[in-house]
């Protein structure tokens, strides 16, 4: 069984090498075809796959098994997290892939297959990150994940915003990898070992009684960099707007959907495995570390995404801000924390895609994702302006679906005032789309004026001429295009509704995480109550916002906030010194003390 | 003996990577790489990597200056037809 | 933020992981030291499976993975740099006329070729025993293939490249190199395995069981990798032409 | 001088390495970025083969020497120094392509002048 867990990286890669050298004669909906065929595929293996994984799988890829405790092999882990991961990875690249079967002009000429291709090679590396259970192999799937993603990101050369903010994209993650790196020379260096397990133990023993030193302070530091980078935590989180709003749509699916998300998984393995024993971080700093970045990137995530007009940038913004509840739920170390961050992963993963799936049939119908010049517009759009505003309240937290699951149970694991982040943040994305669906889809509210007080236009990037991306203006929404946001949403809805998934979901990353007893993942009066309130609250924001613009436009203070998100790259790689400074600081006290 | 040849080695790599940065025009840059690629290849033969030497020395100082001299080029050359700068 | 922030900005970030690389640094075992637990196995387990060259047996059969990985980050940055490349709509071909190369690039392209081309064969030849291997030796030979368009002629160039085949034969090779992973599996070993073959007789040709076979698809795909890469950068730098009409001699 | 020695390979790693970084940051030329962002990746090779380095070392290839007889430097790193290199090359490769696009699409490569994603 164990044998076939490097298929799930290998078979997307192979199918890819395939429709690279045949993609000359193939047409094109073979090609397109095939490459849904292989995901679904990867998606089945790895659903059967994880099905079988109690207890974990383990995989010494070239049957390097380790003789008297050592081995000179890679070692793949099949845990519930990373199979589960995986599963997610394929059968989201599945949605991009049918969501895709009529975008797009003309392929490359002579490339038919060379847009499928790279999603495949998208999906294989991310699987093969997700599996990762040696530091170095971490890094090659992670930088294959990046090289892959920043071509799909540039992938329409003809548009100047999306090469520019694909080079950005590129530019800051490689230099996130180059620090991921360097972090692992030096565990190398002091534990001799690649395997994440091994440089855990081996730094415990390194430690001896004097805990850990500074050494392993800056491989924290600086592979965290790189993960964190992936992530977008605040600060190293620039980059994603930029991306997200250029990148083709079903592309944006997959970067918001899951990308961003294994960064914080990544964050999740390594502590885990490397980083949690006597002489890794100590508890106390590892939490200090991720609560604080995850409140920071949460806030400013919601913050920006509420005065977003461009709707591809809000939704990459909201993306910003979830990922810092993910920070949070994880930085907690408590298996509760691992279980409602995981679910609401699930969960997000369906509602973001599905709504940057109806934001891409708005660029399409309409030529632009600006929300006011859309105001209105969009009112024959029934359907979508349904499943976008179903999408806005599922980010909000609207039970049973899986995202409104996921923050319950994070919240009552974080407790405290760390709830109130959740449900801030939850409230403040949920109302942005909100409002939109409002403004677009029912024409509510006055037409925004095109300036906006005392904000200048350079301050901000509207949504309008963005060209659209299908061949033509097709004559109706396409099948496939409406299908796959309903789709992904019932996906998220099941998740959290169906009983007994939650609790398999448990069960699966218990088993793999912080250790702890846990009894189960269920829905809870107080948590539901927490979720009809940020509900609620997006609710009533929208409204406000619809009826009366002007309580809650840009105050003062929001727009140097703005102003950082320059579109310059050399600021960003000054942010991410910044934070990796930051890191070192934050995690300091464990080693000195 | 060989301890004094990886210093004179390690200084030269750090001499060519400062002046790989200071150089702000690019094409120079692309001759300065070249150059810290080719240290880089004798570092790394006396630190017995000869592998990784070799690879260094085909990467470094060829395919990489080549690959940002042909970009220096094709950004030079649609800047010196001036006017369709913008779209 | 102006430049005077952002230097400030980075002076502050770049002085905090400055101090953290230092002490860092100061904290790592002493340049030189003898005790490398993963290599001492390596290279036993190198010698174990007939392989003279340890770092081929790391690359091919040890972590034989990791090369996969890294054969398909090539694979798909040069896919993705065809289609970055590619002509856009708004552009067109103009046949290149001969034109004059900035003389420190000729010097440059005149001083290195002839090294590059020796030394890309001698690496070829050698294979997995001595120092080298399919990804040098792919580097090498197809970077001096393309010097020659420097030194003489881009019509001269374009004739002993046409540049379909070797992004099949490219993408054949990646292929290759993941089916040999995959007989593995279907031969009910592990992925990756080195036990379909023999490992014949130490510091041979044919010694290393599956490793010559991995290393023959890397260089194939390094070699075919790079004359595409190289190809569509000369594509644009040469011969690709935006906004008709305006174009005149230079 | 040894004393020197023992660190001094990683401290020129490090400053290979935030050199990098301060270009990066600071250039006002995306293809020169790149080339810092090349330098930068150096830095990675120097410290992972300084790492593997063994006093009195030969390189790890048993052609022409017999096994035993003499120590070997890590040949570990040195696998990994060389996936990193076809790494670093592919990248440089990749957003050297995306530099060539902004230049025809904004018209000039200078990052000061690229002002069309913010807020």
């Amino acid at each position: 069984m164990h044998h076939l867990l490097p298929l799930l990286p290998a078979i997307p890669l192979l199918v890819a090498a395939v429709l690279v050298a045949g993609g000359r004669r193939l047409p094109r909906p073979a090609a397109e075809s095939l490459a849904s065929l292989t995901a679904a595929a990867t998606a089945a293996l790895a659903v059967f796959l994880l099905l079988h994984s109690s207890p974990p799988l383990v995989e010494w890829v070239g049957g390097w098994f380790p003789r008297h405790g050592e081995s000179v092999g890679i070692v793949l882990l099949g845990d519930g997290a990373s199979l589960g991961m995986a599963a997610l990875v394929s059968l989201l690249t599945l949605a991009a892939l049918a969501y895709s079967w009529h975008y797009f002009d003309e392929p490359p000429r002579g490339h038919a297959g060379s847009y499928p291709a790279m999603m495949l090679l998208f999906q294989g590396g991310m699987c093969g990150f997700a599996l990762a259970g040696d530091l170095f192999n971490a890094f090659v799937f992670f930088e294959l994940m990046g090289v892959v993603a920043y071509a799909l990101t540039g992938y329409r050369i003809d548009e100047a915003k999306a090469v520019q903010g694909a080079l950005s994209f590129a530019l800051v993650n490689s230099l996130g990898a180059y620090f991921m790196l360097m972090g692992i020379a030096l565990l190398y260096a002091r534990t001799g070992e690649l395997a994440m397990a091994k440089i855990g133990q081996g730094l415990d023993r390194a430690a001896g009684h004097h805990g850990p030193d500074v050494l392993v302070l800056a491989g924290f530091a600086l592979f965290l960099t790189g993960l964190l980078v992936k992530a977008a935590a605040v600060p190293f989180q620039f980059w994603l707007p930029d991306a997200h709003a250029v990148a083709p749509t079903p592309v944006c699916m997959l970067l918001s959907g899951v990308m961003v998300e294994l960064g914080v998984y990544g964050v999740w393995r390594v502590h885990g495995l490397v980083f949690a024993g006597p002489g890794g971080v100590p508890a106390a700093d590892a939490t200090r570390v991720l609560v604080v970045l995850g409140v920071l990137t949460a806030a400013v995530g919601s913050v920006m995404c509420w005065y977003q007009r461009h709707i591809k940038r809000l939704l990459a913004f909201s993306t910003i801000s979830h990922t810092g509840l993910f920070l949070l739920g994880i930085g907690v170390l408590r298996p509760e924390g691992d279980v409602g961050t995981a679910l609401y992963v699930l969960g997000h993963a369906g509602v973001k895609a599905a709504l940057f799936a109806c934001a891409g049939v708005l660029l399409d119908r309409y030529g632009t994702v600006d929300e006011f010049q859309l105001h209105g517009r969009a009112r024959r759009l029934r359907g979508v302006g349904v499943l976008f505003a179903v999408g806005a309240l599922a980010l909000a937290g609207l039970p049973p679906f899986a995202t409104g699951l996921g923050k319950a149970v994070s919240e009552e694991a974080v407790g405290g005032p760390l709830t109130v982040v959740y449900v801030l943040a939850s409230a403040l994305t949920g109302g942005a789309v909100l409002r939109v669906a409002a403004r677009v889809f029912l024409g509510l509210g006055r037409r925004p004026a095109a300036e906006d007080g005392q904000e200048r236009e350079e301050d901000k990037t509207s949504g309008g001429s963005e060209e659209p991306e299908t061949r033509q203006r097709l004559t109706g929404v396409p099948a496939t295009m409406r299908t796959v946001p309903a789709v992904l949403l019932a996906a998220a809805l099941l998740a959290g509704a169906v009983p007994g998934f939650a609790e398999a979901a448990g069960h699966a990353v218990e088993e793999s995480g912080s250790p702890g007893v846990f009894s189960s993942a269920h829905w809870t009066a107080s948590g539901v109550l927490l979720d009809l309130l940020s509900t609620l609250l997006a609710a009533v924001l929208a409204g406000v916002a619809v009826a009366r613009p002007g309580l809650l436009s840009a105050p003062g203070w929001a727009l140097p906030l703005r102003r950082l998100q320059s579109g310059h790259v050399g600021d960003y790689v000054a942010w991410l010194l910044l934070g990796t400074a930051l890191l070192g600081a934050l995690a300091l006290p464990g080693v000195l003390g | 003996m060989a301890d004094a040849v990886i210093v004179v080695a390690l200084l030269a790599v750090a001499v060519a990577a400062t002046a790989a940065v200071v150089n702000r025009d690019p094409a120079r840059q692309a001759l300065v790489l070249a150059v810290l690629g080719t240290a880089l290849a004798v570092l790394f033969t006396v630190l017995q990597a000869p592998d990784v030497g070799l690879s260094q020395l085909a990467v470094g100082s060829a395919l990489t200056p080549l690959l940002i001299m042909l970009s220096v080029r094709k950004v030079r050359r649609r800047s010196a037809h001036g006017k369709d700068g913008t779209q | 933020m102006t430049p005077r922030v952002r230097l400030w900005l980075v002076c502050l970030g770049g002085g905090g992981l400055a101090a953290l690389l230092v002490a860092a640094c100061l904290r790592l075992p002493a340049f030189g030291g003898l005790w490398h637990p993963y290599g001492d196995r390596a290279v036993r387990t190198s010698l174990a499976r007939h392989t003279a060259n340890t770092v081929a047996s790391v690359n091919f059969d040890q972590r034989a993975f990791d090369t996969m990985g890294e054969m398909t980050i090539l694979f798909g940055a040069v896919l993705g740099c065809v289609v970055l490349l590619r002509q856009a709509r708004d552009e067109h071909r103009d046949p290149p006329e001969p034109c004059e190369v900035v003389p420190p690039v000729r010097r440059y392209a005149l001083i290195v070729l002839p090294v590059a081309l020796v030394t890309g064969l001698y690496v070829i030849a050698h294979g997995q025993l001595s120092p080298g291997g399919g990804f040098q030796g792919g580097v090498v030979a197809a970077t001096s293939l393309h010097l020659m368009y420097l030194g003489a002629d881009y019509a001269a160039l374009e004739r002993i490249r046409p540049v379909e085949a070797y992004e099949v034969t490219d993408a054949l090779s990646a292929s290759a190199y993941l089916l040999l992973g995959l007989a593995g599996v279907l031969t009910g070993t592990a992925f990756l395995a080195n036990t379909l073959l023999p490992y014949g007789t130490f510091n041979t040709l044919s010694s290393g069981g599956t490793v010559p076979l991995l290393n023959a698809a890397i260089g194939v795909e390094v070699a075919c990798a790079v004359v595409v890469l190289l190809a569509r950068f000369l594509d644009q730098a040469v011969e690709i032409e935006e906004a008709k009409g305006e174009m005149s001699a230079p | 001088m040894s004393s020197v020695l023992h660190v001094l390979p990683y401290l020129v790693a490090a400053w290979g390495f935030l050199a990098g970084c301060y270009g990066l940051a600071t250039s006002r030329n995306l293809i020169h970025a790149v080339g810092c962002l090349a330098g930068c990746q150096s830095a990675t090779y120097i410290l992972l083969l300084a790492v593997g380095y063994r006093d009195g070392g030969t390189a790890p290839v048993f052609s022409d020497i017999r096994p035993g007889s003499r120590p070997v430097v890590d040949p570990v790193v040195q696998a990994l120094t060389l996936t990193d290199i076809v790494v670093g090359a592919t990248v440089t490769a990749l957003l050297l392509a995306l530099t060539v696009q902004i230049a025809k699409r904004h018209g000039t490569v200078d990052p000061d002048e690229l002002r069309e994603l913010r807020g």
